[in-house]
């Protein structure tokens, strides 16, 4: 019965998904760490490294779905909440470090060393204490968005306005996280991890670990999201999506709907952007840049808005895309690639590879109970 | 592909090279085995391609001389070339890409801290060598580096020293401007601690940071015109970074700061920055780098020679981080020859006393920390973008990596031949 | 009666209008509007294009705010003008806009769930009752507006007049005690004109109901009190009859 | 000290020379030998040491070779073991004799450094005193006001005595003051009549001045001192405010000439013209090509370089524009988030197009004689080059208002963004005149890259720094509104530059983002938004 439901909940196009993220995160460690190198099954760690990077992107774009796909929040700032969680996971890994640091200076982390901090900052507090990190991976975007949307949404900040103040605001932090009186390393970020919770982060067994809990995240994000989707709550975002004012005239409080899911989806990026940090082994202000957030949006739009599967989708491809052009002579041609992927996505399918998918489909099936349909 | 298109170019390359056996066409014959690959590491998209393509260039124009003269270990050279576009952590995936999939022998590349610090752990782990060209914050010393651009003691204290002297204008007083990363925090730092040493009072220092590519700076330059009129000679000392350069001097041009007034050294800008300026105004500013394109003698000559066949470009110009490359491509094939293998840990154990001709008419030796030996020369801008050198080191300067003006690093040491330790306590006794 | 000073008791009205005007950047939209609406009454508001209709409705769900005058609903309780517009719908006043707007992208059914009599709150909805309504509610809604076999269908394939129709059942659905209705019969049949006139009195039943339309006829087939509009102010007000025979009207609006 | 010693040598001989003025022009015997061979000699001490001698000589060339070398168009010849320079058109002399004569091929230019410069310039400065061109001579008198040489005093009398241009005379007297003042041998209360002479008009080089002195004065002429470095300096904080306003005014010009063009793109047409930045850049590198056209071709109307790429650079970036517009932005009406993708789209493959067409590094755009150096207006330090950029601003601008108001385009362009359907039915060409509008924007955009190449990088990354503060102007100043527009730019430069000194660089923008962020909550839409119903649904 309850699965029945379940099922139900997650639709065809999900269970795939789901099924995909599974067959991943058992055979690519299995790949890894049961087949030597050279055999035709190894996984490099390499691989999976990449792999575990792209499926943080992909909660990335999940998440930012929720808020434009079915909300219509064009958010461009989503990278600040993923840059935020990632910044709170750093400085836990930071503070794991220790007396390792080339300084081997007990408390402070080496860039305060040599800018010649006396003691820790307290925004450093707590962080060397796992689960204080853990909660500021949430609290940061959270309650910045929190703050952020109920100001904005209050006062109707909507559409084209809000999108670029979103973008003032990941600018300005921008700025501010380069400073290197912010104390949180300037320009060089945190960088050079030891260990994470005492295994090194560098440990094979330590990557393919991140690697399966980063699919569980995805899948875990997903459900929740399809959940929340086929909610009630769910149909009003799709309303207040569609015809705002309408939603208010039926007695619905736009704002606080727009908030929750603001806040949600900024948690979510939070989480993606702290599972994104000790597999790549930097963090630094970059992630803010309004170019690395507009890019997120990109990857929704490519795999179809408002199908969650498909900003997961767009994720995997534009990033796959990415690391295949910037090698040896396609390097001088990636931009050129990726602009054009844009100009062809918002010109030739507006509703993105799965949109494309389903307009085919829907000549033959009835299309109106499909996601792909309601994103319309 | 990439291959082809290298090979491709080799030959051509090779023939300006102007190697014997080119001038012909015809191809060198290389003794079987596989080619040697070298990973090339370098933005070319992105805010940092202005930098760095040209060490991408100069890059593949030395392993197609190196080819020309019939390879390594009778082994062809072949570049890897990368684009991490300018993106840090995409810095750390390409060189993962390099190492594992491509199975380089070696890396040149990277110019901003930032992408060091984030390939590090990565040449690290997969055990590997990376060339760094860059003049940099140093405080760093690692086994998988080489660093052959400048550390501090080889740029900013011997320029500081320069403009105290007769000659540089006995400057009293002190602008230290920077953009707001790390390399002009560490360098501002030494300097200051320097300069109190020296007799300077504190009032007398004034330290301005900027953001990345500031373009508006009206009010800096004139603050900096009010402070230099205390009565006292004063100087600046730039650590702006690239794209900030070109408004700030175009801002001291048009607000009238002579060098005769102010002079201003700065530790970031060299021909390749002047090329975008009308440099007119700013005759007599100063820089201070280990390499200028202006320096005369046949090894430097040729070099230019090469490069503008290379670019098919007669204004092509070269710069200090490419002299860094040359010094660096030509420390690593000697290292190789002398242990004839590419193994990364005969090499890295080889490399220390290797010796190599700089462009500047000495020879630079590498050190047990993993820096090099280099020349310090003060070079006065000239009217048409070139630099005069109006002042150089007797001998060769020996890279610090832990400078002795900061707390934390004068008691650090670097030796990886005896000490086998990137950052050894003297005090304590003990590595880390 | 312009000249009572309202508040509670002073009026049994459920729509209470007194002395509103409104302008946008300089232009009187409103002027010393005046409007009583007795409780289960229906009135038809007719009157040119600028005449003011539209900002009216504005006016009382909240959208705009007067510069001046009182808007007091349920017999002088409520200052609606203190209310915004999700305030106000959950006060009992729902509104049909002039163009059909229902949610394109969910199905009929989903229409009318949306416009369901109950909680509002976002966490209401997400964990909360509105999950599990009965789906015959919302059918016997459907089946007033004859779209029932259209349930499942995306609310955006729906012709124009049953677009109009999808807005009046969620009108119902929301159950108010006031209907705003802007011209339901636009672009309708004659005889889905008919059938339109007798679902509005049907609802005036139970509700009390403002009509907005152009087309006589209609608002004759539904045999009420008429108030004709002009330049933001009440021209003439009575039956049908007196205000079509009214010579002010017939020159600004009928037209000879 | 050394230098002094020989200035006071010049001085003697200038004061020779003056006597015997006449007689010295035609007497042309060469210069000693051993000047000659000193400069040779190449090194910093004998090349001062020559230029000692030069200066001393009182030989009529000596005022040219000096600036000759200022130049670097004194030269060595190993080969002819002779001293040569050029004059200004590139004529060349035997500086031994001054007659003209061939430069050998093998001469290489003679090398300073800034101190040899200072000397070069004191040197100039007393010999040029009476030169003809007013120029030199305010330059002249500026050295010497530097130099403070006793020597100079009876030249600069005399230099007085003919001076009629009051703003030369200004600087004489300041100089006469000042060499005054530093000459502990003068009586005490001429040397206190100087300093308040320097406090009537003096400016940081004054300030500078008295406050070196004031360090070795004592009694009454030290309480002189100080209370006339307070004038100055009062004087100076007066100043300095107008200064910061002025900045702000040039940073608000170039903001608002960056935004113009979004203006119209995102302002009037809804557009969220990622790409803007992108043609800001391509007018830039239009100003590089023409001024490179210029070298090659007509180096002597270089000057003319940018008003002619004025309108090259809005011609082509206005057909960019266009080409964009029926590309790809016509497909995407009424959907601005998608053009917001689609543009940024554009913006990577601009960029890139740009750099490996013209490489990634910046390229030279040199600054027109009337666009280098500053004047003094009212004591602010103003560049020619920011003045030019405030005055072309507001140019565009109500040239733009007028295009706009009075023109049928614009009269066409304001119906179609207001009811497209109206305007269509009225035989507007609504394509043609989206067309029109779009390109006008973007010819904008281009004729701002003009301005800019001036102050910023041409490098393909130039949009970029600009992007986002225009979006923020635009949006600050109320979508769809010029004036808007006009007046949040010089609000935001002007708050921009007032925070800078407290606040620094980062920080100061940091604060406004956040304050814009906070405003745009009060008023949704902009400064200037569009109230009723129209604008609301």
């Amino acid at each position: 019965m309850l699965t029945m439901r379940f099922l139900k909940l997650i639709e065809g196009r999900g269970l795939v998904f789901l099924a995909v993220l599974t067959g991943l995160m058992l055979l690519v460690p299995i790949g890894n760490l049961a087949f030597p190198p050279g055999s035709p099954f190894h996984v490099s760690t390499g691989t999976v490294v990449l792999l575990g990077k792209y499926l943080t992107y992909a909660m990335l774009a999940v998440a930012l779905d929720l808020a434009w796909g079915y909300c219509g929040i064009l958010s461009l700032g989503h990278g600040a909440f993923f840059a935020l969680g990632g910044y709170a996971m750093g400085m836990y890994l930071m503070r794991q470090i220790g007396t390792r640091g080339v300084y081997g200076h007990p408390v402070l982390p080496d860039f305060m060393v040599f800018l010649n901090y006396k003691e820790l900052p307290m925004t450093w507090w707590g962080f060397d204490f796992f689960p204080y990190a853990m909660m500021m991976v949430l609290l940061a975007p959270g309650l910045l968005a929190f703050v952020f949307g109920w100001l904005a949404f209050r006062s109707r900040v909507t559409g084209v306005y809000l999108s670029i103040i979103t973008q003032a605001l990941t600018y300005a932090l921008f700025l501010a996280f380069f400073r290197n009186d912010m104390g949180f390393g300037g320009n060089n970020g945190l960088t050079d991890f030891k260990d994470i919770l005492g295994f090194n982060v560098q440990a094979q067994g330590t990557r393919v670990t991140l690697f399966v809990l980063t699919c569980l995240a995805l899948m875990g994000t997903f459900i929740v999201a399809r959940v929340i989707v086929s909610s009630t709550y769910g149909k009003v975002l799709i309303a207040i999506r569609d015809a705002e004012s309408r939603t208010r005239f039926l007695g619905y409080r736009v704002e606080h709907y727009k908030l929750v899911v603001f806040v949600l989806s900024a948690m979510i990026a939070g989480v993606a952007g702290a599972l994104y940090v000790p597999q790549v082994g930097i963090i630094n202000p970059s992630e803010f840049s309004p170019a690395n957030s507009i890019e997120a949006v990109v990857w929704v739009a490519v795999g179809g808005r408002g199908t969650l599967v498909g900003a997961a989708l767009g994720a995997f491809v534009v990033n796959y895309m990415k690391t295949f052009f910037t090698t040896g002579w396609l390097a001088s041609y990636w931009l050129f690639a990726l602009g054009g992927l844009f100009v062809l996505v918002t010109l030739a399918m507006p509703k993105g590879i799965l949109g494309l998918y389903d307009q085919l489909r829907g000549k033959f099936s009835k299309p109106a109970t499909e996601p792909g349909r309601e994103a319309a | 592909m990439t291959n082809m298109s290298f090979t491709r170019r080799g030959v051509l390359g090779a023939a300006l090279g102007g190697a014997a056996v080119m001038a012909s066409g015809v191809r060198p014959v290389f003794a079987q085995g596989a080619p040697i690959k070298v990973g090339i590491l370098h933005s070319l998209s992105g805010t940092m391609a202005i930098s760095e393509t040209t060490l991408k260039d100069v890059m593949l124009m030395l392993i197609e001389q190196q080819n020309a003269k019939g390879g390594l270990l009778g082994r062809k050279l072949e570049a890897v070339v990368v684009d991490p576009a300018s993106n840090w952590p995409l810095f750390a995936e390409k060189a993962r890409e390099l190492i594992s999939q491509h199975k380089v022998s070696a890396t040149f590349g990277c110019w901003t801290s930032v992408s060091r610090k984030s390939v590090l752990p990565v040449f690290k782990e997969l055990n590997n060598i990376l060339f760094y060209p860059v003049q940099y914050e140093g405080e760093e010393s690692e086994r998988n580096v080489f660093y052959t651009g400048a550390a501090p003691n080889q740029q900013a204290i011997p320029a500081v020293d320069y403009l105290m002297s007769k000659d540089g204008g006995e400057a009293k007083r002190w602008v230290l401007a920077g953009t707001d990363y790390v390399y002009p925090r560490t360098t501002n730092k030494i300097l200051e601690a320097y300069l109190l040493a020296k007799g300077v009072a504190k009032e007398d220092i004034m330290i301005n940071y900027t953001p990345f590519g500031h373009s508006d700076w009206q009010t800096i330059v004139s603050d900096i015109k009010k402070f230099g009129s205390a009565g006292k000679k004063t100087a600046v000392v730039s650590t702006i970074n690239g794209d900030a350069n070109v408004p700030f001097y175009k801002e001291l041009g048009n607000q009238g700061i002579k060098a005769t007034d102010i002079p201003v050294v700065a530790f970031s800008v060299g021909e390749e920055e002047l090329a975008g300026i009308d440099t007119k105004p700013l005759v007599g500013h100063l820089a201070a780098w280990n390499y200028f394109q202006s320096v005369k003698n046949p090894v430097n000559e040729a070099f230019i020679k090469s490069w503008k066949a290379f670019k098919k470009n007669d204004k092509a110009v070269t710069n200090d981080p490419m002299e860094a490359h040359v010094i660096g491509f030509n420390m690593w094939v000697k290292a190789v020859e002398k242990v004839g293998t590419v193994d990364i840990d005969k090499v890295i154990d080889t490399l220390p006393g290797i010796e190599a001709p700089n462009l500047t008419g000495g020879v630079s030796k590498m050190l047990p920390n993993h820096h090099i030996t280099k020349p310090v020369l003060i070079g006065e801008v000239r009217g048409d973008g070139q630099f005069d050198v109006v002042w150089q080191t007797k001998d060769l300067v020996p890279g610090d990596a832990w400078t002795d003006h900061l707390e934390g690093s004068k008691d650090l040491e670097a030796d990886w031949v005896t000490l086998k330790c990137g950052n050894y306590n003297t005090k304590l006794k003990k590595c880390g | 009666m312009s000249t009572q000073t309202p508040g509670a008791g002073l009026t049994s009205a459920i729509l209470y209008l007194d002395g509103v005007s409104v302008s946008f950047d300089g232009f009187k939209a409103i002027r010393g509007l005046s409007l009583t609406l007795e409780q289960g009454e229906m009135r038809a508001i007719i009157g040119p294009n600028g005449a003011g209709k539209t900002t009216m409705m504005d006016i009382i769900t909240g959208k705009t705010r007067p510069d001046a005058g009182d808007v007091l609903f349920d017999g002088g309780r409520i200052d609606l003008t203190r209310y915004d517009e999700a305030a106000i719908a959950e006060l009992g006043i729902g509104r049909k806009f002039q163009k059909p707007t229902v949610f394109e992208s969910h199905s009929v059914a989903d229409n009318v769930l949306l416009a369901l009599k109950g909680r509002r709150g976002p966490f209401s909805a997400l964990f909360g009752a509105r999950n599990r309504v009965k789906p015959d509610e919302i059918d016997a809604i459907l089946d007033k507006v004859r779209l029932l076999k259209h349930r499942a269908r995306p609310a955006g394939d729906l012709s124009h007049g049953q677009k109009q129709w999808l807005e009046i059942a969620m009108l119902l659905a929301q159950d108010p005690k006031l209907l705003l209705v802007d011209e339901p019969v636009a672009g309708m049949t004659d005889a889905e004109t008919e059938a339109t006139a007798e679902l509005l009195k049907e609802i005036n039943r139970d509700h009390s109901v403002i009509v907005v339309e152009h087309d006589m006829h209609f608002v004759r087939a539904l045999q009420c009190k008429v108030t004709c509009l002009h330049e933001g102010s009440v021209l003439s007000e009575g039956t049908i009859d007196a205000v079509a025979s009214d010579k002010r009207v017939i020159e600004v609006y009928l037209g000879r | 000290m050394r230098i002094l010693a020989l200035l006071r040598g010049i001085g003697l001989a200038l004061c020779l020379a003056l006597v015997a003025l006449p007689a010295a022009a035609q007497d042309a015997r060469p210069l000693p030998d051993e000047i000659v061979t000193r400069f040779l000699a190449d090194s910093f001490g004998d090349t001062e040491a020559a230029i000692g001698a030069v200066a001393a000589s009182g030989a009529p060339q000596a005022a040219d070779m000096l600036q000759a070398l200022g130049d670097r168009r004194l030269f060595i010849s190993a080969s002819a073991k002779g001293l040569f320079y050029r004059d200004g058109a590139g004529k060349g002399f035997d500086a031994r004799t001054g007659q003209p004569a061939d430069v050998p091929a093998d001469a290489s230019a003679v090398r300073l450094n800034n101190r040899l410069r200072g000397v070069v310039q004191a040197a100039l400065g007393t010999l040029t005193l009476l030169s003809p061109d007013p120029v030199q001579r305010l330059r002249a008198a500026e050295s010497v006001f530097k130099s403070r040489d006793p020597a100079a005093l009876p030249a600069i009398e005399q230099a007085l005595a003919r001076e009629t241009n009051a703003r030369i005379r200004n600087v004489f007297e300041e100089a006469r003051a000042a060499i005054i003042i530093a000459d502990t041998k003068a009586p005490e209360a001429s040397r206190m009549a100087a300093a308040s002479r320097i406090a009537e008009t003096g400016d940081q080089d004054g300030l500078a001045l008295l406050r070196q002195l004031s360090a070795q004065a004592t009694g009454n002429l030290k309480s002189v001192i100080e209370s006339s470095i307070q004038t100055i300096e009062r004087r100076q904080q007066i100043r300095q405010a107008g200064q910061t306003v002025w900045f702000g005014i040039s940073l608000g010009s170039v903001l608002l000439l960056a935004a113009i063009g979004l203006a119209i793109t995102f302002g009037v047409m809804g557009v969220i013209n990622m790409a803007h930045g992108e043609m800001v850049m391509i007018g830039a590198y239009v100003t590089f090509m023409t001024q490179e056209v210029f070298r090659a071709r007509f180096p002597h109307l270089l000057d003319w370089s940018l008003p002619i790429a004025i309108p090259l650079a809005f011609i082509i970036t206005g057909l960019v524009g266009v080409l964009i517009e029926r590309g790809v932005i016509r497909f995407l009406y009424g959907r601005p988030l998608e053009t917001l993708l689609a543009t940024f789209g554009v913006s990577l493959i601009l960029q890139q197009a740009v750099r490996s067409w013209f490489g990634p590094t910046n390229r030279e755009v040199s600054a027109p004689s009337y666009m280098s150096g500053s004047f003094e207006f009212i004591g602010l330090q103003i560049t020619y080059g920011r003045l030019w950029i405030v005055v072309f601003t507001l140019v565009v601008f109500f040239a733009l208002l007028l295009l706009l108001k009075a023109t049928p385009l614009g009269l066409q362009m304001r119906a179609v963004t207001q009811n497209r359907r109206m305007a269509a039915s009225m035989g507007i060409r609504t394509r043609f005149v989206d067309a029109m509008t779009f390109g006008l924007g973007s010819g904008i955009a281009g004729i701002a890259g003009v301005a800019l190449s001036q102050i910023d990088n041409v490098s393909p990354n130039l949009g970029q720094n600009y992007i986002i503060d225009s979006f923020m102007v635009v949006v600050f100043g109320g979508v769809g509104n010029l004036w808007g527009t006009l007046i949040s730019a010089f609000t935001l430069g002007i708050a921009n530059k007032l925070l800078e000194p407290f606040a620094g660089a980062v920080l100061g923008k940091i604060i406004i983002l956040v304050l814009l962020i906070l405003f745009i909550q009060k008023r949704p839409r902009g400064l200037f938004a569009l109230k009723g119903r129209a604008v609301e649904q």
